[in-house]
C-alpha cells in the first residue's frame, strides 16, 4: 500500500508523532520546553536537520554501503547540526544561549537517526523530505505545546509575555525537572487515551459475529454484557 | 585553502583511525552470530504465544535456524501463511501452508442451561474456584465461566458471555493460550476447516447430565447412527468427533436431541496481525 | 522445655461455646454413606457387595498399597448400594451405602490384637484404620513406621487452637488416663524415651488432670502452650514443645518427633484393648444458628444433615456450613455429605457470619508478616502470585506455607492471602514438574545423541577394520 | 586542584546537577533499562566507562587538535564519531567476554552511541572550560550520578511495575510521572555542597 | 433424611477475620491527629481548622473524581484520602491561600496516588509529595509565617517590624537568632506549619497509634533517635532539633505510612535511621531550613531496595545449613 504524499506529511504530526507516540528524542524535549519560544526554536532546528539529513541520506542510499551506514548517517547529521549551530550563533545568539548544549545534542536525537534508518533509507528523496518535514513539524508541535503548558503554569507567561503571573503566583515547579517529566507523562497519557480508545472498541465482540450466537439467548446489537 | 583542508583532513584521519581500530577489534573479538535466527525472528509476530510449541518467538527462531530440516516452517499460527512463506524463503525451502487453527470450547452450558450449586465467594478465577468441589456449577466438566481464558487471550478473541466462554473465530488465531490456562481442559485447538463440534464434555451418565445441564450430551448415540462416515462416537458418556473422518456434513447436528452439536459458519481468511501490545 | 522463643501467630476469638460439655453418642442414623477414600494415599476397594449384611467394626474396604488405611463399617445393617458420588473432599468417590438395622451388633472380628514386636504394633495400627484425626488424615501406620532410634519424642497434640472446637478438650477430660496409657504403649513399642502433652493454657482443667495423672512420672510431661493460634499446627507444636524447627518438605520424624492428636492416641488405645477399630468420631457441633450446640460421638458415614437434626436443627437460615474450625475448616456447598474420619467439627452459620468481606488493596501494613508462624512474607507472595512470577515465589519460600490462615485472618484489606499462596504452591509444583520433565527429556536426548555417536563411531571403526 | 574541589565536582555531578534528573540527559536508557536492577546496574557501569573513556579521548582532541587549528566548530562531528567508535568497541568487547551482560543490555548498548549523556558530558566539559583532570572527574561523577538515578528508579520501577494503572497511564506515561516524583527528592539537596565545601 | 440445605456459601479459609480493616486503621490515624489540630487551633486560630477541613474535603473530592473518571470502584470509604488531606494540611503554613492547598491536594491524590492505581500502589507518600510540590512551586507563601499572640515571646520578638510575619524556630536557628525555650518548643507555642508545632500533641497521637497497634514504634524511634544522636554529634541541642520543624509529624505520621515504608521491622529501622540522617544533613548544610519531607521522600524511593535486603528469614533454615 503506497501512502500518498499528504499522508507521509501528516503521519509524523499526529499518528506517528515522534515524541508522544514513538517516544523518541525525549531528552531535549524535556530540557528545553520551559519556554514556548525555546520549543519553537528547538523544533525549527530539528525540522531543518531532519529534513536536510533525510534528503541527503535518501539521495545517497545507493552509494552508502550497508555495513557502515550508521556512521555515515551520523556524519551527515552532525554536519547539518554544526551548520545549524553556526547559523544560530551568528543570527540568534539569545536562542543559542537558551538551548545551549542541546543544539549539538540534536546529533544524538533518536528521531533523526531513527527516521534515517526507518524511512529515508528506503524511500525516494521527495518522500523523505516530506517525512522529514512532517516529523519535524510533529516534533515542533509537541515541544511547543509542552513548553506552552509549562511556561503558562510555571511562570505565568507565554512567549515571554505576562499572562497570568500578575493574577496569581505561578506554580514554578512546572518549569523545573519534575514538572517536565510530569507534563510529558500527561501528554503521552492524553495521546494514549485518544488512540487506545478506538482500539478497544474494535476488540469488543459483537454478538452477531460471535459463533455462539446461534445458541446464545441474549443476542443483542452491542454485544452481551459480562 | 587550508581553512577547508584542515577540518576535512582531521575528520578523515580520525575516522580512519577509529575504523581501523574497530576493524581490528571486530576481527580479534568476533563472536559468530546466527544471522538466520535474527532474520527469522524479525519475521515472527512477536506475540510469544507459544502456539508453535516453543518457548516464544525467539526460541522458535533459534530452533528453526539451528535445525531447518527438523523444525517445520509453518508452526507460527498467528503469523499464518505470510510468515510461513517468509521463513521458508529465508531458509530456502518450499513454503508450507499453515493449518489455520482456532480454539473451540467443548461446553454449551451457559447460565440459562445450567445453574450453580454453591454461592462461591472469593477469588474470581476459574483456577481458584476449581479447588472448591470442582467449581460452582452443577456440571463439574463444563465451563466455569470466570474468564481465565479471556484474560489469557492476547487477541481478545475469547469472551465469557452469560457464563460460558465463547470464541470469536474471526479474531482467534489458535495460539492456544486459553487452552493452556483452562482448568477444565475444555478448550481445544482445532483446524479451522473443521466446522462441526460437540459442545459438551460431561462424563456423567445421561441422567445425571440432564439433571445438571439442559445443554449437555446425554450419550444417546443418535448422532453415531446418523453419521455416514463413522466419524462420531460416544466416548466417556459424550459424543466425540474424529476430525480425520468428519466431512462437515452436519447431519449429526440436525439429529441431536439436545442440540449440543454445533455447525460453525465457513472459516474466513484471517489477516496477518502483528501484535505490538503483546510484545511490549 | 520450650526455648523461651515462640513462633509468631495471631490472637483469635475463641468462641468455645461448648466448653465443658461431655461427648454424647449419637443414635445411629437410618443410612450411612462410607466413602472409600478417607485418608491421604491410595483409595480402598470395597470388600463387601450389595446386599451383604455387615456388622459394627467389620472390614468393608481395604487396599494393598502401603499408604492407606482400611475402612470399617460403623453400623450394623445391609449394604444397600455401592455408588459413585462426590464426597466432602470435592472428589468423586466410591461410597458404600449401608441401611442400618439399629441393632449395632459387633462383628466377630473385633478382638484385641496380639502384639509381640514393633512390626506387630505397626500392623495393629494399620488394622485399626486410624488416620491423623486432627484433620490431616495421614495414615497413622505410616506415621508410626519410623526407623528405630530415629524418634526421641512423642508429642500429644491437645492444643485445639481453632475457635469453637472443644471436642478434644472434652475427650481429654473424659479419657485422660486412656490417653496416657496409649502414649506409654506407643512409647514402649516404638522405643521413644520422652512424651510431651501440649495443651493450650485456656484449658487449665485438662492440664490439671494430666498433671494429676502424671504426678511422679518422668517419662511424660505436660507442656502448657500459649493461647496463640496456630499452636496445634504440627510445625508449631514441635517447636513450642522441643525447640526444633520442622522445615517444609521434612517429616516430623526427621527432627525426632511424632505428633499425634489426643483422640488418635485414645482411639488407638481403645483398639488395642477392645479390638474396636475406628468407627466413630468425636465432633463439636456449633455455630450461631445451631439449636443445641454440643459435643457428639458420631458413626462415620453419618450425613451432616442428620447430625444437625440430632443437635436440634437450625434456628435460622443457614448460609455457611464449615467442616472443621473457622480458621482452616472447609465450607461445603450443601449438607448431604457424610462425616469422614478426619472431621472434628461441624459449624453452621447464618448470613451475618458467613458473608465474605470485600477485598481492598494491599496497604503493605505488614500484619501478615508479623503474624506468620513460618516467618514468610505473605504480601510479597501474593504479589508474586498475581504476577505469576515463579522465581520470586521460590525466592520467598512459598513452599514453606502451611496454610494456617494467620495472614488472611489479620489482613485489614481482607485479602485471601493463604488461598492465593495455596494456588501459588500449585503453580510452583507444576513448574517443578515441567522443569523435571524438560531436564529428563534433555537428558534422554543427550543420551540418544551419545548412543548415536557411539554407534556411528563403532560403524566407522568396523568399516575401517573392514577396509583394512 | 585541591581534594575538596575534586570532591565538589564529583558530588555535584551526582547530587545537585544529576544528569538524568535535573539536566534531562540520558532519558532513553533511564526509562528503558530501569525495569530490572541487574540490567540497570550493567547499563550504568557501561555508561560510566564510556563517559570516562570518551572524555579522556575527546578532551585532548578538542584541546590539542581542534582549538589550535581554529576549527572548534568541528567539535560535534568529531566527538560523535569518536564516541560511536568507542561504543562499538565496548560492544564487541562485551559480546566476546561478558555475553550475559551483552544479552541483557540488548538493544540499549548501541543506544549508548545516541545516549545524549555521553556526548553531553564531553561537550559540557569543554563548555565549562574544565581542565583534563576536572573533565575526567566530572565525567566520572556524571556517570555515577546516572547510576544513582538508575538505582533509585530501578527500585521504584520494581515496585510499581505490575500496578493496576488507569488505561491511559499504562506504560511510559506512568513511568514518566514516577520519574517526576523521583526527581523531586533531588531538589532537597540544593545548596548543600556549596555549604559543605564552602564554595 | 433431614432437610437438605443447598447453595451455601463456599469460600476459602479462614472464615473469620480480625475486625481491624483499612478504614478502621485510617480512622485511628485521623483520631491520633486531633490533639495536634487542637493545639494548632489554639496557636493559630480558627483558620487552622478551616485549612484542615478544606484539604480533607479536597482530597476526598479528588479521590472520588479520579475513581469516577477511571471507571473504578469508589474508595473514599477507606478514609485514606482524609488522612492524606489532614496530614497535608498539617504541613502547610496556616496563612497559605486555600487554592494553593487544593493544588497540593490534587498533586497528592491524583498525581501521586491515583495515577499509579490508587491506594497501596503509590511508591511515595502522597502528602509528602504534595507538600514538596507546593514548597518548590509556591516558595514564598510556603515560607510566610504569621505571628499570633499565643506564641512564644522569642518568636514575637523575632518578628519583623510589622509584627505579623515571623519565622520558624528552624529559620531563626539558621539565622542565629534568639530561640524559644525547649518547653515552648515541646508544647508548641511556636511558629511553623499548621500541625507540626506541638511535639507533645503529636507524641500523644503517636502513643495512641502504638497502643492501638496501628503503627509499630520502629520507624518513629529510629527516626527521632537518629536526629537526636546526630544533633549531639554535630553539637546542636537535640531537644530543639527533635521538637523543631516536622520531625515529630514526619516520624510519627508520614514516615510510618505503610504503603511507602518497608514491611519488616529491620527494614523499618533502616528506613527510620536513613530519614534521620538525611534530615540532619539537609538541616545542617542545604539551603532549605527543613529536610524532613525530602528525607522521607528519598527513603520512600529507597524502600524497594531496603525491602529486598531485609527479607524475613525462614524459620529453621540456618539450622539446616549448620547440619550440612
Amino acid at each position: 500500500m503506497k501512502k500518498s504524499k499528504l499522508q507521509i506529511l501528516t503521519n509524523g504530526i499526529i499518528k506517528e508523532n515522534p515524541v508522544l507516540v514513538l517516544v523518541l528524542g525525549t531528552c531535549p524535549t524535556l530540557a528545553i520546553s520551559t519556554q514556548a519560544i525555546n520549543g519553537i526554536g528547538m523544533g525549527a532546528c530539528v525540522l531543518v536537520v531532519l529534513t536536510c539529513s533525510n534528503i541527503i541520506i535518501s539521495a545517497l542510499k545507493k552509494i552508502i554501503p550497508d555495513t557502515v551506514r550508521i556512521p555515515c548517517y551520523i556524519t551527515v547529521i552532525a554536519t547539518f547540526v554544526t551548520i545549524v549551530q553556526l547559523v544560530l550563533k551568528a543570527y540568534a545568539p539569545a536562542l543559542d544561549k537558551a538551548l545551549g548544549v542541546y543544539i549539538p545534542l540534536i546529533v544524538v536525537n533518536c528521531i533523526i537517526l531513527g527516521r534515517a534508518e526507518a524511512f529515508a533509507n528506503k524511500n525516494s528523496v521527495v518522500d523523505s523530505a516530506l517525512d522529514g518535514i512532517g516529523m519535524g513539524l510533529g516534533y515542533t508541535l509537541t515541544a511547543t505545546v509542552m513548553a506552552c503548558i509549562r511556561e503558562l503554569i510555571g511562570s505565568g507567561t507565554l512567549f515571554g509575555a505576562t499572562i497570568t503571573a500578575n493574577l496569581f503566583s505561578p506554580f514554578t515547579i512546572l518549569i523545573m525537572a519534575p514538572g517536565g517529566f510530569f507534563v510529558f507523562g500527561c501528554l503521552i497519557a492524553l495521546v494514549n487515551k485518544l488512540t487506545k480508545g478506538k482500539v478497544k472498541e474494535k476488540r469488543v465482540n459483537k454478538c452477531l459475529t460471535c459463533p455462539g450466537a446461534e445458541f446464545c439467548n441474549e443476542v443483542q446489537e452491542g454485544g452481551c454484557d459480562k | 585553502m587550508s581553512g577547508y583542508v584542515i577540518p576535512v583532513v582531521m575528520t578523515v584521519v580520525i575516522a580512519f583511525i577509529a575504523s581501523a581500530l574497530l576493524t581490528l577489534a571486530a576481527k580479534f573479538m568476533s563472536v559468530p552470530v546466527d544471522e538466520t535466527a535474527v532474520a527469522i525472528r524479525n519475521q515472527l509476530p512477536g506475540a510469544n504465544c507459544g502456539a508453535c510449541g516453543f518457548a516464544g518467538c525467539d526460541d522458535y527462531a533459534a530452533a528453526l535456524a539451528a535445525d531447518p530440516d527438523g523444525v517445520k516452517t509453518n508452526l507460527c499460527v498467528p503469523g499464518a501463511d505470510g510468515v510461513a512463506a517468509a521463513i521458508a524463503a529465508i531458509l530456502g525451502q518450499e513454503a508450507l501452508d499453515v493449518i489455520e487453527q482456532v480454539a473451540n470450547v467443548r461446553c454449551s452450558g451457559d447460565c440459562n442451561a445450567t445453574k450453580t450449586e454453591m454461592d462461591y465467594q472469593g477469588l474470581k478465577t476459574c483456577a481458584a474456584v476449581k479447588n472448591f468441589f470442582g467449581g460452582p456449577g452443577a456440571c463439574k466438566y463444563g465451563c466455569i465461566g470466570f474468564g481465565d481464558c479471556e484474560r489469557a487471550c492476547p487477541y481478545g478473541a475469547i469472551q465469557v458471555c452469560n457464563g460460558l466462554a465463547r470464541v470469536n473465530r474471526e479474531v482467534c488465531v489458535g495460539c492456544g493460550m486459553c487452552a493452556s490456562v483452562c482448568p477444565q481442559k475444555i478448550i481445544d485447538i482445532i483446524a479451522d476447516v473443521k466446522r462441526v463440534h460437540v459442545g459438551c464434555n460431561s462424563a456423567d451418565k445421561g441422567k445425571d447430565t440432564t439433571k445438571a445441564c439442559s445443554a449437555g450430551c446425554i450419550g444417546c448415540k443418535l448422532c453415531e447412527k446418523e453419521c455416514k462416515f463413522d466419524a462420531i462416537h460416544v466416548i466417556n458418556n459424550h459424543a466425540v468427533i474424529d476430525p480425520d473422518k468428519c466431512k462437515n456434513c452436519g447431519l449429526c447436528a440436525k439429529k441431536c436431541p439436545k442440540k449440543v452439536i454445533h455447525v460453525f459458519p465457513k472459516p474466513n481468511v484471517k489477516p496477518f496481525v502483528k501484535v505490538d501490545e503483546a510484545a511490549s | 522445655m520450650s526455648s523461651g522463643k515462640h513462633l509468631k501467630g495471631v490472637h483469635v476469638n475463641h468462641s468455645k461455646n461448648t466448653a465443658g460439655m461431655p461427648i454424647i453418642p449419637m443414635p445411629v442414623p437410618e443410612r450411612v454413606y462410607i466413602p472409600m477414600s478417607m485418608h491421604i494415599g491410595a483409595p480402598c476397594q470395597p470388600v463387601v457387595a450389595k446386599g451383604d449384611h455387615v456388622k459394627v467394626g467389620q472390614l468393608i474396604g481395604d487396599c494393598d498399597k502401603p499408604v492407606s488405611a482400611p475402612i470399617h463399617s460403623s453400623v450394623s445393617g445391609d449394604v444397600e448400594s455401592i455408588e459413585q458420588f462426590m464426597t466432602q473432599n470435592g472428589r468423586v468417590d466410591t461410597n458404600i451405602v449401608i441401611k442400618t438395622d439399629g441393632k449395632q451388633e459387633i462383628a466377630e472380628t473385633v478382638v484385641p490384637p496380639v502384639i509381640n514386636s514393633r512390626e506387630d504394633f505397626i500392623k495393629a495400627v494399620r488394622a485399626s484404620g486410624l488416620v491423623g484425626l486432627g484433620g490431616a488424615s495421614f495414615p497413622m501406620s505410616i506415621k508410626y513406621n519410623t526407623k528405630p532410634g530415629q524418634v526421641d519424642t512423642l508429642i500429644l497434640n491437645g492444643a485445639e487452637c481453632e475457635p469453637y472446637i472443644t471436642v478434644d478438650h472434652a475427650a481429654m477430660l473424659a479419657y485422660a488416663q486412656d490417653m496416657v496409657d496409649g502414649m506409654r504403649t506407643i512409647m514402649k513399642w516404638l522405643d521413644i524415651p520422652r512424651g510431651i502433652i501440649g495443651i493450650e493454657s485456656n484449658k487449665p482443667d485438662a492440664i490439671a488432670k494430666f498433671n494429676e495423672i502424671l504426678a511422679g512420672s518422668t517419662d511424660i510431661s505436660v507442656c502448657t502452650l500459649r493461647q496463640v493460634y496456630p499452636q496445634g499446627a504440627e510445625r508449631v507444636i514441635i517447636y513450642e514443645c522441643t525447640g526444633r524447627h520442622l522445615i517444609a518438605g521434612k517429616l516430623p520424624a526427621d527432627v525426632g518427633c511424632i505428633v499425634s492428636n489426643v483422640t488418635s492416641v485414645l482411639k488407638l488405645q481403645q483398639f488395642l484393648t477392645t479390638g474396636m477399630p475406628l468407627t466413630t468420631k468425636f465432633l463439636t457441633v456449633d455455630g450461631n444458628i445451631v439449636a443445641k450446640p454440643q459435643n457428639v460421638e458420631v458413626p462415620i458415614g453419618t450425613m451432616i444433615c442428620d447430625l444437625i437434626e440430632h443437635c436440634g436443627g437450625l434456628t435460622g437460615e443457614v448460609k455457611k456450613i464449615l467442616l472443621g474450625g473457622p480458621m482452616m475448616g472447609r465450607a461445603i456447598p450443601r449438607d448431604d455429605f457424610a462425616i469422614l474420619k478426619s472431621n472434628n467439627a461441624v459449624l453452621c452459620f447464618d448470613e451475618k457470619f458467613a458473608a465474605q468481606r470485600k477485598e481492598t488493596a494491599c496497604i503493605n501494613c505488614g500484619r501478615c508478616v508479623a503474624g506468620c508462624p513460618m516467618n514468610l512474607m505473605p504480601a510479597r507472595l501474593s504479589r508474586a502470585f498475581k504476577d505469576k512470577d515463579i522465581d520470586a515465589l521460590r525466592e520467598y519460600n512459598v513452599m514453606s506455607c502451611m496454610d494456617c490462615g494467620c495472614c488472611a485472618y489479620s489482613c485489614p484489606a481482607r485479602k485471601q492471602l493463604n488461598f492465593e499462596i495455596k494456588q501459588a504452591k500449585t503453580l510452583v509444583m507444576e513448574d517443578d514438574k515441567k522443569k523435571k520433565a524438560k531436564a529428563e527429556a534433555a537428558a534422554a536426548k543427550e543420551a540418544a545423541k551419545a548412543a548415536e555417536a557411539e554407534a556411528a563411531k563403532a560403524a566407522a571403526e568396523a568399516k575401517e577394520g573392514g577396509n583394512k | 586542584m585541591s581534594l575538596t574541589a575534586a570532591f565538589y565536582i564529583v558530588l555535584s555531578a551526582i547530587i545537585t546537577n544529576n544528569y538524568v534528573l535535573s539536566k534531562f540527559l540520558g532519558i532513553c536508557p533511564f526509562l528503558g533499562v530501569s525495569k530490572k536492577l541487574d540490567n540497570a546496574m550493567g547499563m550504568s557501569v557501561a555508561v560510566i566507562i564510556v563517559m570516562v573513556v570518551a572524555t579522556a579521548v575527546t578532551w585532548p582532541i578538542q584541546t590539542y587538535l581542534l582549538d589550535p587549528n581554529g576549527i572548534g566548530y568541528m567539535q560535534t562531528i568529531v566527538f560523535i564519531l569518536v564516541i560511536a567508535a568507542l561504543v562499538q568497541m565496548i560492544e564487541i568487547f562485551l559480546k566476546k567476554y561478558i555475553p550475559a551482560l551483552h544479552k541483557a543490555l540488548g538493544i540499549y548498548l548501541p543506544l549508548i552511541t545516541t545516549n545524549c549523556a555521553v556526548l553531553g558530558v564531553c561537550v559540557l566539559n569543554i563548555d565549562n572550560e574544565y581542565n583534563f583532570l576536572q573533565s575526567i572527574l566530572n565525567s566520572f561523577g556524571s556517570g555515577v550520578g546516572f547510576t544513582v538515578a538508575m538505582f533509585l528508579f530501578a527500585g521504584v520501577r520494581s515496585k510499581i511495575e505490575t500496578n493496576d494503572y488507569p488505561e491511559a497511564f499504562k506504560g511510559i506515561a506512568s513511568t514518566l510521572v514516577a520519574a517526576s516524583i523521583t526527581s523531586l527528592c533531588f531538589l532537597g539537596f540544593s545548596g548543600m555542597l556549596e555549604k559543605i565545601f564552602g564554595m | 433424611m433431614a432437610d437438605k440445605h443447598t447453595n451455601l456459601i463456599v469460600s476459602a479459609a479462614p472464615h473469620v477475620c480480625n475486625p481491624t480493616d483499612t478504614a478502621t486503621i485510617m480512622r485511628d490515624v485521623v483520631i491520633a491527629l486531633i490533639p495536634a489540630l487542637a493545639v494548632s487551633t489554639y496557636v493559630f486560630g480558627i483558620r487552622a481548622i478551616l485549612m484542615t477541613v478544606i484539604c480533607a474535603a479536597a482530597c476526598v473530592f479528588f479521590e472520588w473524581a479520579s475513581r469516577k473518571i477511571m471507571h473504578r470502584e469508589n474508595t473514599i470509604g477507606d478514609w485514606s484520602a482524609i488522612v492524606t488531606g489532614v496530614i497535608l494540611a498539617f504541613n502547610l503554613p496556616v496563612g497559605m491561600p486555600f487554592w494553593m492547598a487544593i493544588i497540593g491536594c490534587f498533586v497528592a491524590i491524583v498525581v501521586v496516588k491515583q495515577i499509579f492505581g490508587g491506594l497501596g500502589q503509590n511508591f511515595a507518600n502522597p502528602a509528602i509529595v504534595g507538600r514538596i510540590a507546593l514548597f518548590i512551586g509556591f516558595a514564598t507563601p510556603m515560607t510566610t509565617w504569621s505571628v499570633t499572640k499565643n506564641m512564644s515571646q522569642a518568636i514575637i520578638n523575632n518578628a519583623g517590624v510589622d509584627a505579623v510575619t515571623g519565622a520558624t524556630p528552624l529559620a531563626m536557628w539558621n539565622a542565629g537568632a534568639e530561640l524559644p525555650s525547649n518547653l515552648e518548643m515541646f508544647l508548641g507555642t511556636i511558629n511553623g506549619s499548621l500541625g507540626e508545632v506541638s511535639a507533645l500533641a503529636l507524641l500523644i497521637g503517636g502513643i495512641y497509634l502504638v497502643v492501638r497497634k496501628v503503627i509499630s514504634p520502629a520507624i518513629p524511634c529510629a527516626f527521632i533517635g537518629t536526629v537526636a544522636v546526630l544533633s549531639l554529634i554535630m553539637g546542636f541541642d537535640p531537644i530543639f532539633q527533635v521538637c523543631a520543624g516536622g520531625v515529630m509529624l514526619g516520624a510519627i505520621f508520614m514516615a510510618t505510612d505503610y504503603v511507602t515504608s518497608p514491611i519488616t521491622t529491620s527494614g523499618r529501622i533502616i528506613f527510620g535511621i536513613g530519614c534521620g540522617i538525611i534530615t540532619m544533613l539537609i538541616r545542617a548544610y542545604a539551603s532549605y531550613p527543613e529536610g524532613v519531607s525530602f528525607a522521607i521522600l528519598l527513603m520512600n524511593i529507597l524502600t524497594p531496595h531496603i525491602d529486598s535486603i531485609t527479607r524475613s528469614k525462614l524459620n529453621g533454615v540456618e539450622k539446616k545449613g549448620a547440619k550440612k
